[in-house]
This record gives C-alpha cells, structure tokens and sequence, in this order.
C-alpha cells in the first residue's frame, strides 16, 4: 500500500435518513486529508459496493443511527468476497441495533459479517483516530 | 367512479394489506366511541396531554406497550411506524416482522401497520379506548393512513413538507403533496361521520438548528394545505429550542398567526391547537441528566400552555426505550404537570414583533408565487430556497440558510440565503451573534451547538 | 476585658469543645484562601451556586461525602449539624458520635461540629477548599459557629427567628436575639479579616403554608440585624411556595425591600444575595417523581434568577440521603442550570404590588413598637402576633394566622390573626379563595395543601 | 377493659420538632372519639411515662420523624415494668431509622424494646385503623 491520499466512500445504510452525523463525518474526513465520496443517508449496499468500485477506494465507512443496519449487513460477507474487496477496509458506526445493547454483543456480531472496524456509539473523533491508527499498522505490515 | 374513488381502489388493493370493506369502515367509525377521538378529548379538558412516542414490531408487543401506558395513565397513545413501512417497503416490513416474531429479537425501530391491518389493530386501539395518534415520517401515507383511520386512529401525524424534508432523500415533493392531499380528504370525509379527525404537523423537522420563522411557516402552511381540504380539527407544534424565550415567543407567535391565516381563508371554525415536543435534538449520555432534560422540557410545556406535549425517555441516546423506562417518562411528566401551579403569563414584545414580521414576510412571498394553488406555491418556495430547512437529507431542500446559536441559545439565522425577511429582521438576527472570521471556528460553533444539551 | 470577649471566653472552655486559639484563628481566616469565602464566589460569577444539604456523624464518613460532592463539580459544600448539636446537648452527641464510631451505623442526622472541633474538621475544608455553608437550626449556635468559623466555614446559616421558631419548643426568644447579636458581631469581626463572612437567613422556616408576606418580613429583619452589627454579606432567602407565579413574585419583591431597607439603616454597601430552596416541605414517597419535583424546582430557580440554589434528593421523603444519591441529584441540578437558557423576565404588576403593601404595612408595625432597640421590636412583633408562622412548633407563636391554597396554589391569608395587613390586602387575599363554612372541609383541604407535592 | 371513652397521650420524641404530623395526629385522634394529651413536640420519654401515669391513659401513642427515636427507646423496656404499665398500649411511629430503612427491619427492634404497636412510613389512617382494631381485639379477648 502506497503513501498516497486515501480514498472513502461514506454513508447512512439503508432506509436510514439521520443526516446530522453524515454532514460532521464528511467535514471531519476532509479535515484529516481524505478524499471523500459521500453518498449521504438512505444508501443501499449495493450502492456502497458500485462506488468503492468506481472510485477504487481504500476505505467504505458506513454511518447507521436509526438501529436497523443488521437487517442490511448479512449479505456484506458474500457481497465482499464476490468482488474481491480484501484490501478495503470496512467500517461501520453509530447506533447499531434497535434499543439499547453492549458494545461486546454488537462488536463481534458485526465482525462476523465482515466488518474490520465496528464503533458502536463511539464518538467520531474516538473512531477515526482508531481508524488512522488501524491504516497505520497496515502499512508498517 | 370519482377520481378519488379510483385512486382509493387502486391504493388499497395492495398484496400486502388488509382487503378493505368501507361500508363496514364507515359504520366503525360512525358509531366509535368519543374517547377514541383526540379531538373531542381537546374539547373536554383544559390540562396538557401527555403522550409518549412508542412502536414494536409485534402485535403482542405493541399490546404490552399499551398496557404500561395506561397503567401510567396516559392521556394519548402513540402508534410509531417503522422506517420500512415509512418508505412504503412492505416486503422488507414483513420480513422484518416475521423475524421479529420467531426471534424474539426487534428487528424493527416500529409497528408495521399495514402489514399487521387494520382488522387486527383495531382489536387493539377499541380495546384501550384511549384516543391513538399515528406517528410516522411517510411521504405516501395512503395506505397508511386509509389503514389507520379503518382501526381507529383518529389523529394523523405528519404533513408533504413536514413528513418529506426531514426523512427523505428522494422522495419526489410534488408527489408528497398530491399524496397528502389524498389524506386530508379521506380525514376531512371521515370527520363528517362522528367527531372530527385530527390532524397534527410535525414542527421539530430536522430538530436541528431550524430557526423558529421557518418551522412556523412551514405548521401555517400545512395547517392550511389540510383545511382547505375540510379538515376541522388540526395541531400545530413546535419542538424546544434550547432557549425558553425561544420557546414562549414561538409559541405566542405561532397562536397568534395560526388564528390570523386560518380566518384568513376563512376557516375560522376549525380547532387549532399547541402542541410542544420535548427536546428533539440529541441526548446527552447520561441517563439521569436525560431525565432532568425531560423535565425540564414538562416545566417548559406548562410554561408555554401547549395543549399537548410529547414526552421522550432517558434511553433516547441509546435507542428505542423498553416499555417500562417510556411509562415511566409518561408518569413523571404527569407528575410534574399536576405539581406544576401558578403558571405566570409570559412574552418578549421585541422578539414577539420580530418573529411575526419574518413570518408574514416569507407567507407573503409563498402567497405571492405565480402558481395557482397553495400546494403549488409552497412547492415552488421550497424548490427556489424561500423556505429551507437546516440539515434537510432531501436533495430539493436549499441548504443555504445557517444558524448559530446565540449567547442566551437563541438560535438566530447567519446566512439567510433565499430567505425573504426585511434587512431589519436580518439585522436583528444577526446583533444577537458576533461571528468570527475563521470558518473552521464557525464549523466548530456549530457541532457544539449540535451537541448543546449533552453535559 | 470587654463584655463580648468575657462572654467569649465563658462560651468557649466548654468541656466538650477544643481550647480555642484565637490569635491562630485569626491568623488563619487572615490568610484563608478566597476559595472559601462564598461572599467572593458571589462575587466573581453570574451563574446560580448548587449547594446540597449533608451532614454525617462521623469524619471518615464527612470527607467521603465532599469527596462525592466534589466529583459531582459542586459549587458550595453544605456541613449540616445534627440535633443534639442543634439544641446544645453536646453530651448526647458524643455519645452517639461514639456509638457511630464503633457500630458503622449513623446514630446522628448530622455533623457534630463541636464534638469534632476546628482543629479536626479545619483539615477536611481546607483539604477541598470549596466554601463551606453551615447549616444547623440552633437558637444558641455561639459556640458552634466559634467552631465553625475556626474550621473554615465561611457562610453562617440562620438568625434568631428563622432558627427558632421552626426548629424549637421552649428556647426563650430574647435570647436567641441576644446569641445571635453575637454570632453576627463575630462574624462582622472576621469579616474585617479578609473576604466578608456571609451571613444567610433561612426563609423556609416550617416548609409549611408560610404566606410570603411573613417569610419576607422575617428576612428583611434578620438582614437588618446582621447589617447592623456590621455584616457586609447576607443573603435572603426563601422556599418553592407550590405556585411559579408566587416565587416569580417573591423573588422581585424581596429582591427589592432587600435593597430599600437595607439603604434606609445606611447599609447600601452590603452585598445581598437571594437564595431559592427547593421544594422543603413534604414530599412524594416516589423516587421517580422526587427527581420531577427537584428539577422542577431547579428550573423555577433559574426563572427567578436565583445567586443560589439548595437542593434536596430523591431520598427525602425516607431520610437522610446516601452520598451517592446526594451527589446525583447535585450534578442534575448542575446540568439542568447549564442547559436551561434564554431566560425570560416574568413580573405580576398586581400581585407584586399587593405583596410589598403587606410587608411595608408589617414592617412598618416593627419599626413602630416602642421598644428602643431593633431586636426588641420584633421581639414584641412575634410575641403579640404582628408576625407569625404557620405550624411553629414554638410556644411563643401566635398561631392565628391560617392559610390555605387557591386554585392556581398560590398561599393565601384566610385568618389574618393580629397580622396588621390592609383590609384591601386582605380583601385580595381571599378574594382568591372561596371558603366553605363547614370546618372540617377547611381541614381536609390544609390537609390536602401540606401534601400538595404528593403524587 | 371497660367501654369508657379511651384516653392518649401523644407527642413527638426526643430533640424532635417536626410538628406537623403532630398537629394531624391531635385532630384525627379527637375525630376518632379519644381523649388526647398532646405533648407536642421535643418530648422526653420521662414526660411521656409521667403523663401516661398522671392522666391514666390507655395509650401512649409516640411520633418520631427526625431517625433519631432509637437514640431514646432503649430504656423503654425499663421503665414500662418499673411502672407496671402492661396494660398500657405502646405505639410508635412516623420516620424510625435514620436514613432509609425497611420495615421488616425496623418493626421487630421496635417491638423488641417494648412497643405493642410500630408504624414505621406508614400513613397516619391506616396506622389509626389498625389501632382500632387492635384495641377492639383486646376487649373481646
Ligand atoms: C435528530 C434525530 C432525528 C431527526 C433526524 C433529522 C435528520 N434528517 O437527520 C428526525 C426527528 C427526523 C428523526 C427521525 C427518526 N428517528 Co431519530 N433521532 C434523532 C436523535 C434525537 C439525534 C440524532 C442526531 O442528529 N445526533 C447528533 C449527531 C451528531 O450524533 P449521532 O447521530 O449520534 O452520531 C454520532 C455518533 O453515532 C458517531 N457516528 C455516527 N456514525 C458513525 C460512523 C463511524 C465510523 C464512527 C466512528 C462514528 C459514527 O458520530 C456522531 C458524532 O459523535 C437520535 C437520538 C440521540 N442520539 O439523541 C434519534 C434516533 C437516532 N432516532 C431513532 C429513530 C428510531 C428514528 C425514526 C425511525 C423514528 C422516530 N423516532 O421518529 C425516524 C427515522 C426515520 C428513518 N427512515 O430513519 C432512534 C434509533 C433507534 C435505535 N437505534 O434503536 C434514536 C436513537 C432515538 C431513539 N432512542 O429512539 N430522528
Ligand atoms: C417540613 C420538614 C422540616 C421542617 C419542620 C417544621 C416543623 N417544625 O414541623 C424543618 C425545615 C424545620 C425541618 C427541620 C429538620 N429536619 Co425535617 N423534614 C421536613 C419534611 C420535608 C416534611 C415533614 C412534614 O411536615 N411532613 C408532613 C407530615 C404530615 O407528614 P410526616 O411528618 O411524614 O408524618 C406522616 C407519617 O409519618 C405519619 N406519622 C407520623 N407520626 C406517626 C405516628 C403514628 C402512630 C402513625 C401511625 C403515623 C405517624 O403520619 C403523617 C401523615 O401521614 C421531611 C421529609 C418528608 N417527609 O418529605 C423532613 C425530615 C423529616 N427532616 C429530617 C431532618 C433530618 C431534619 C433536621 C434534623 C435537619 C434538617 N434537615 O434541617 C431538622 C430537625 C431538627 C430537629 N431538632 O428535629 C429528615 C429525617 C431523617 C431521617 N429520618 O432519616 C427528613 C425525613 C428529611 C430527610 N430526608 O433528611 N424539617
């Protein structure tokens, strides 16, 4: 992996419209030097997919506040390995499961479907420097 | 066959919904009992109702929910929907609910009504007996709402802007109004039958950083989308802003100019009343300073004499509420109100001018659009940034309007972009805020405000 | 020797309190960091001071509850005394101090302060170096504030009246006037020191149907007694009376005969602070509701933009408050001031207008007695009736004053006693209120008004 | 026991001054048809037996609201035989623990340093009904 400005796809899954924290992700990635496609809220998968394809990006970030991104994320694995995104890295945050549940339960189950980063009511400064800090690693491997 | 007659048959024969018999509707409705009717409930009592948000995906669930409520005494049920139902996506509502069912798992943030039926929620809504408001966020609510009223919901939350502009992407706008206005004709011919149905506007929109001009002009107007279609009974509201005098003025104002447009098209022989939503922005993390932020927006309710308020839970950061921690929000509100005596009479002349001058200048210029009816006007006025709603998702909404919020937490207009208020107003606005030249300080300014209620 | 410090020295070698050193003591106050003297956090901040109350029998016990207190970011400690302490009898609070020592249970409601003494207790308030407010209820507190100002406790609660006729049977009055004359002088002593010691009334006096008219008189009086002796920071005080609208009153008119009294002895240079209570009489025996009930006190204090706050906990109703609890409910009222914002001005011409007529009419029968010396004249005042509190458990009262609520629970004067009101006051006074003739309907309903706040 | 009109004697505890309860208590026992001495307020155990003994009351009916009763009651025991007072009925109540406590726990202590009769947070009426019916027990026995 070269030095070169990271690309990110970003977006709300689903039928999803919170937009407040989607606008604040946008300025934030930009902030840290990111080039950044955000596709805004109420996106579907396969859209996520098209994109990271088309613009060859190096990182899909997916927002989800409304509670309803598992219903959307069991095909991801399949979806992953059908176009060989190995080499991107997933990410998802915000508010991931209807009602109030544990970080424990919800990370692993999201690692599961194929997710390397899971942030679950993490805030965003929290998140992305955990991101950076994870490309970091990536490099020096 | 009218044309609505047809529409009406194509709507409601649906794979995925009830098969409709409106004869047997109308005779339900005709002789429904009085306190299914918030309407009437309305006209009987001059305390603030109370009334919670709340939806599950299971009947069985849903039936739960209620019985807490009414244990809490509640005065309003709600029925929340879920965002599928709300993007008109039954298949994946009934996946979802089958789920659910076998899951024991919520894999919906609602109810899904229409896949339930009307047949099946009525049971339910006859069987508490308490007046049932519908909330929802649905651009094409026909279904829905046909769905609704046949189980004896009689208060239809929602509206083409209100219910568009902060939960849709795409959904076309002009198609929103043709679809509501579908809707105020079915309530204001069901409002024929028995007491009228009531109709209520969605004021938090975004519940972000919306200035008080825009939410009321935007309650005006779908207050008079909907009478104009006949309907008699309609609610208008608000959500806190952050700032009490905020609070009082717009609620001043927006009684005041409620009347004054409703007369104007000479409807004054319908019902207007306040409703006010507890903070509607985000939550601190914390759940016991969520209760004293829910409290506070009670005092605030009272202070303001809406005839309604609606309560959230201390697990709103966190997610949907379980059933007991929302009763227990709805017996603390109660609580509160009855504790609550002495309310003294507030206003701000300064403000109170300042507002209704905005107001009557941006009606005037949505009344002086070229097209011919109102739906038509205030299409065009959202499409050419008259009104603009702060962190709208929808792609038609202008996003050129910025806010700030002021030393007092006044949220004042920085950047009116298409916005038509005098230069006066304006500079009113912009006296209570020193800006600094730095954007980036802007931008930071403006997450904290975001942020303003977490500790 | 002059006859103070001859007193001095009797009061102080007292067998159950540390030998005073009063050259250290003074040494010590001189140098004291500001830190401790409210009378300069007053000063340098715009915003309502949280204070809760507490006190537990022993030291271990005491530092753990400001270590509590300080986590929840407080702004003013509280030391509150237990009873034995309270009415002198120093011989039973050692003996329960020591039972609490060896038994881990609190056989105290409060702090032993001189049992403990200022060389022990002076390293607790120096260690946080937060003010510190004694709170106590004691007619002869000589010693007691000897040892508190010795300590660091640089805010004094209480006054002759205030503190006897709610807290005591038989404690002869004069006396109490006579103690507290030296309270003050000690206090206007050090005051010379460095920052000014504050002084504070306690308005709430019995929590219990108190009509403003009385609370106020009684805070005016104990300012102008302190004043005297050379006080240069006081604060007035009082409790939520159960009507906004009679706190938003009470508040602009104490604030206001606070000011013109104040000047009329020639004390315009005092610094006067209003202090709001929350809620003191009885409360819900629910939890959830105490938490409504104390934020909504909290609110109504910012409304009526009180200097300080005292709050009470969700455990009220059942005894004294855990630490935790304490704490909490110090951190809810901390945040609720925080984000309650845009803060209208709220006035009642009438109502005001009534209230100041009663108390300069009050007054003005004080000042009038033929007695020489201030404290002689309420003296005489409270003896013949001319002031008198509601549920005084004081054999000196004059019990004929009775109140009751009207319909928006505001207090109202049905029974004027010998209070010397105008007729036209007291004609507005029941005005508000439409009596039954039958006696034990009355009774039920002052029954009903002490429980007011029960759910 | 006779059916004559019952007396009681009636006051609050010890350094005690909550008086309003006290007041309450005064009315509703003379609405009920007893005689009542009220004490009052900050009442010491001495007072009370010497008023019980003075008026040959039936009842001694105590209120404490402030916790501190314990402090006070231990040498109830003592005096209650010193004084031949067995046919007096002992009641206590109001706020018996400082701090909160249970009922489960406080009653048997109470009952233990010689009250017939313990009403710890318990509403005034039904602690007066069950007086009632307590006393109507012990004439038909
Ligand atoms: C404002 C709001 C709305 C507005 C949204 C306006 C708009 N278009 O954006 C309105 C009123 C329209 C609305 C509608 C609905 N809402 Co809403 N809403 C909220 C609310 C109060 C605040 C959200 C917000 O803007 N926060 C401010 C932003 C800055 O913070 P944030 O979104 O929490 O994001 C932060 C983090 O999550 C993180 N983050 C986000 N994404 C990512 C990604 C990564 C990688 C990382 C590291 C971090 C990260 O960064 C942000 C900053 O720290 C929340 C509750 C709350 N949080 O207090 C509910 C909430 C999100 N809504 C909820 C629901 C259910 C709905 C509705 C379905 C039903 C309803 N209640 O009306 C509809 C949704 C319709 C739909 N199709 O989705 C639920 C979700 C339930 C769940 N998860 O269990 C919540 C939690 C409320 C609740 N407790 O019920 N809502
Ligand atoms: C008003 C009040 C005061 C007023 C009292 C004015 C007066 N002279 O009466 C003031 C402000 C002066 C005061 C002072 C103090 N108070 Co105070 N006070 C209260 C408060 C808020 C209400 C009491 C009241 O009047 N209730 C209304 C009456 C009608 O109800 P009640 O007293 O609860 O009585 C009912 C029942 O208990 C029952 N009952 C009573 N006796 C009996 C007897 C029998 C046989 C039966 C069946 C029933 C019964 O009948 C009544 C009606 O249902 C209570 C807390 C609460 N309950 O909300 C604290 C409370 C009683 N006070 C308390 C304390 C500690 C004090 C102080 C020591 C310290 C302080 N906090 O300032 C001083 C006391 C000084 C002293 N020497 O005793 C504590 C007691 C702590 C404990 N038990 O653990 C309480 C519980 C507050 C608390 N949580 O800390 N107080």
């Amino acid at each position: 992996m070269t030095d070169r400005i990271k690309k990110v796809v970003t977006g709300v899954v689903g039928n999803d419209i919170h937009v407040v924290a989607n606008r604040l992700i946008d300025i934030s990635l930009q902030a840290r030097g990111y080039e950044v496609f955000n596709l805004g809220v109420n996106t579907y998968l396969e859209e996520f997919i098209d994109a990271v394809i088309e613009t060859d990006a190096d990182i899909l970030l997916i927002s989800s506040l409304n509670g309803e991104a598992e219903g959307w994320c069991r095909d991801l694995q399949f979806l992953r390995s059908e176009y060989q995104l190995k080499d991107v890295v997933f990410v998802i945050g915000g508010n991931l499961a209807v009602g109030e549940a544990k970080c424990e339960d919800i990370v692993p189950k999201y690692k599961a479907y194929g997710f390397d980063l899971v942030f679950h009511q993490i805030d965003l400064n929290t998140g992305l420097d955990t991101l950076e800090a994870f490309m970091q690693d990536r490099i020096t491997k | 066959m009218t044309l609505l007659k047809r529409e009406r048959d194509i709507i409601t024969h649906n794979e995925y919904a009830d098969r409709f018999d409106f004869d047997e509707i109308r005779e339900f409705i005709t002789n429904a009992p009085k306190e299914l009717f918030i309407s009437h409930t309305f006209k009987h009592s001059n305390k603030t109702l109370v009334q919670p948000r709340g939806g599950f995906p299971t009947y069985n669930k849903m039936f739960a929910l209620y019985h807490e409520f009414q244990k809490a005494n509640i005065d309003v049920m709600p029925l929340t929907v879920d965002s599928h139902t709300r993007l008109n996506d039954y298949a994946s509502a009934k996946k979802m609910l089958m789920l659910s069912e076998e899951n024991e798992v919520d894999m919906l943030n609602g109810y899904p009504l229409v896949t339930h039926g009307y047949r099946t929620t009525r049971k339910m809504i006859t069987h508490f007996n308490t007046p049932v408001s519908l909330r929802h966020g649905t651009p094409d609510a026909r279904l829905l709402i046909e769905t609704a009223l046949a189980s004896g919901i009689f208060e239809i939350e929602g509206g083409p802007i209100t219910y568009l502009l902060p939960y849709s992407k795409n959904f076309p706008l002009d198609k929103a109004f043709l679809y509501w206005k579908y809707v105020e004709k079915i309530c204001a011919e069901y409002s024929t039958l028995n007491e009228p149905i009531n109709r209520e506007s969605f004021g938090p929109l975004t519940a972000t950083l919306v200035p008080p001009c825009i939410t009321i002009v935007i309650q005006l107007l779908e207050m008079l989308l909907s009478l104009e279609e006949g309907v008699k009974s309609f609610s208008v509201s608000f959500a806190q802003h952050g700032s009490v005098m905020q609070d009082i003025v717009s609620a001043n104002v927006l009684r005041k100019t409620a009347n004054y447009y409703a007369q104007k098209i000479g409807c004054s022989d319908a019902t207007i009343n306040i409703v006010y939503h507890q903070w509607m922005g985000a939550f601190p993390r914390n759940k016991e300073l969520s209760d004293s932020l829910i409290n506070t927006s009670t005092v605030i309710a009272a202070l303001v004499r809406a005839d309604k308020i609606i309560v959230k839970t201390r697990d709103e950061a966190f997610g949907i509420p379980t059933m007991q921690c929302n009763a227990q929000s709805v017996a603390n509100t109660k609580y509160t109100l009855q504790v609550l005596n002495g309310l003294p009479n507030i206003s701000d002349a300064a403000e109170e001018e300042n507002l209704e001058a905005e107001i009557h200048s941006i009606m005037e210029a949505v009344l002086n659009d070229s097209a011919d009816t109102l739906w038509r006007k205030a299409f065009n006025s959202i499409k050419n940034g008259i009104i603009d709603v702060p962190f709208s998702p929808h792609i038609i909404n202008h996003n050129a309007v910025i806010t700030i919020r002021d030393a007092q937490s006044n949220i004042r207009i920085i950047e009116k972009g298409k916005l038509p208020i005098s230069e006066k107003c304006f500079a009113f606005e912009r006296s209570h805020v020193s800006l600094s030249d730095d954007k980036t300080a802007v931008i930071n300014k403006i997450i904290c405000d975001i942020g303003v209620m977490h500790e």
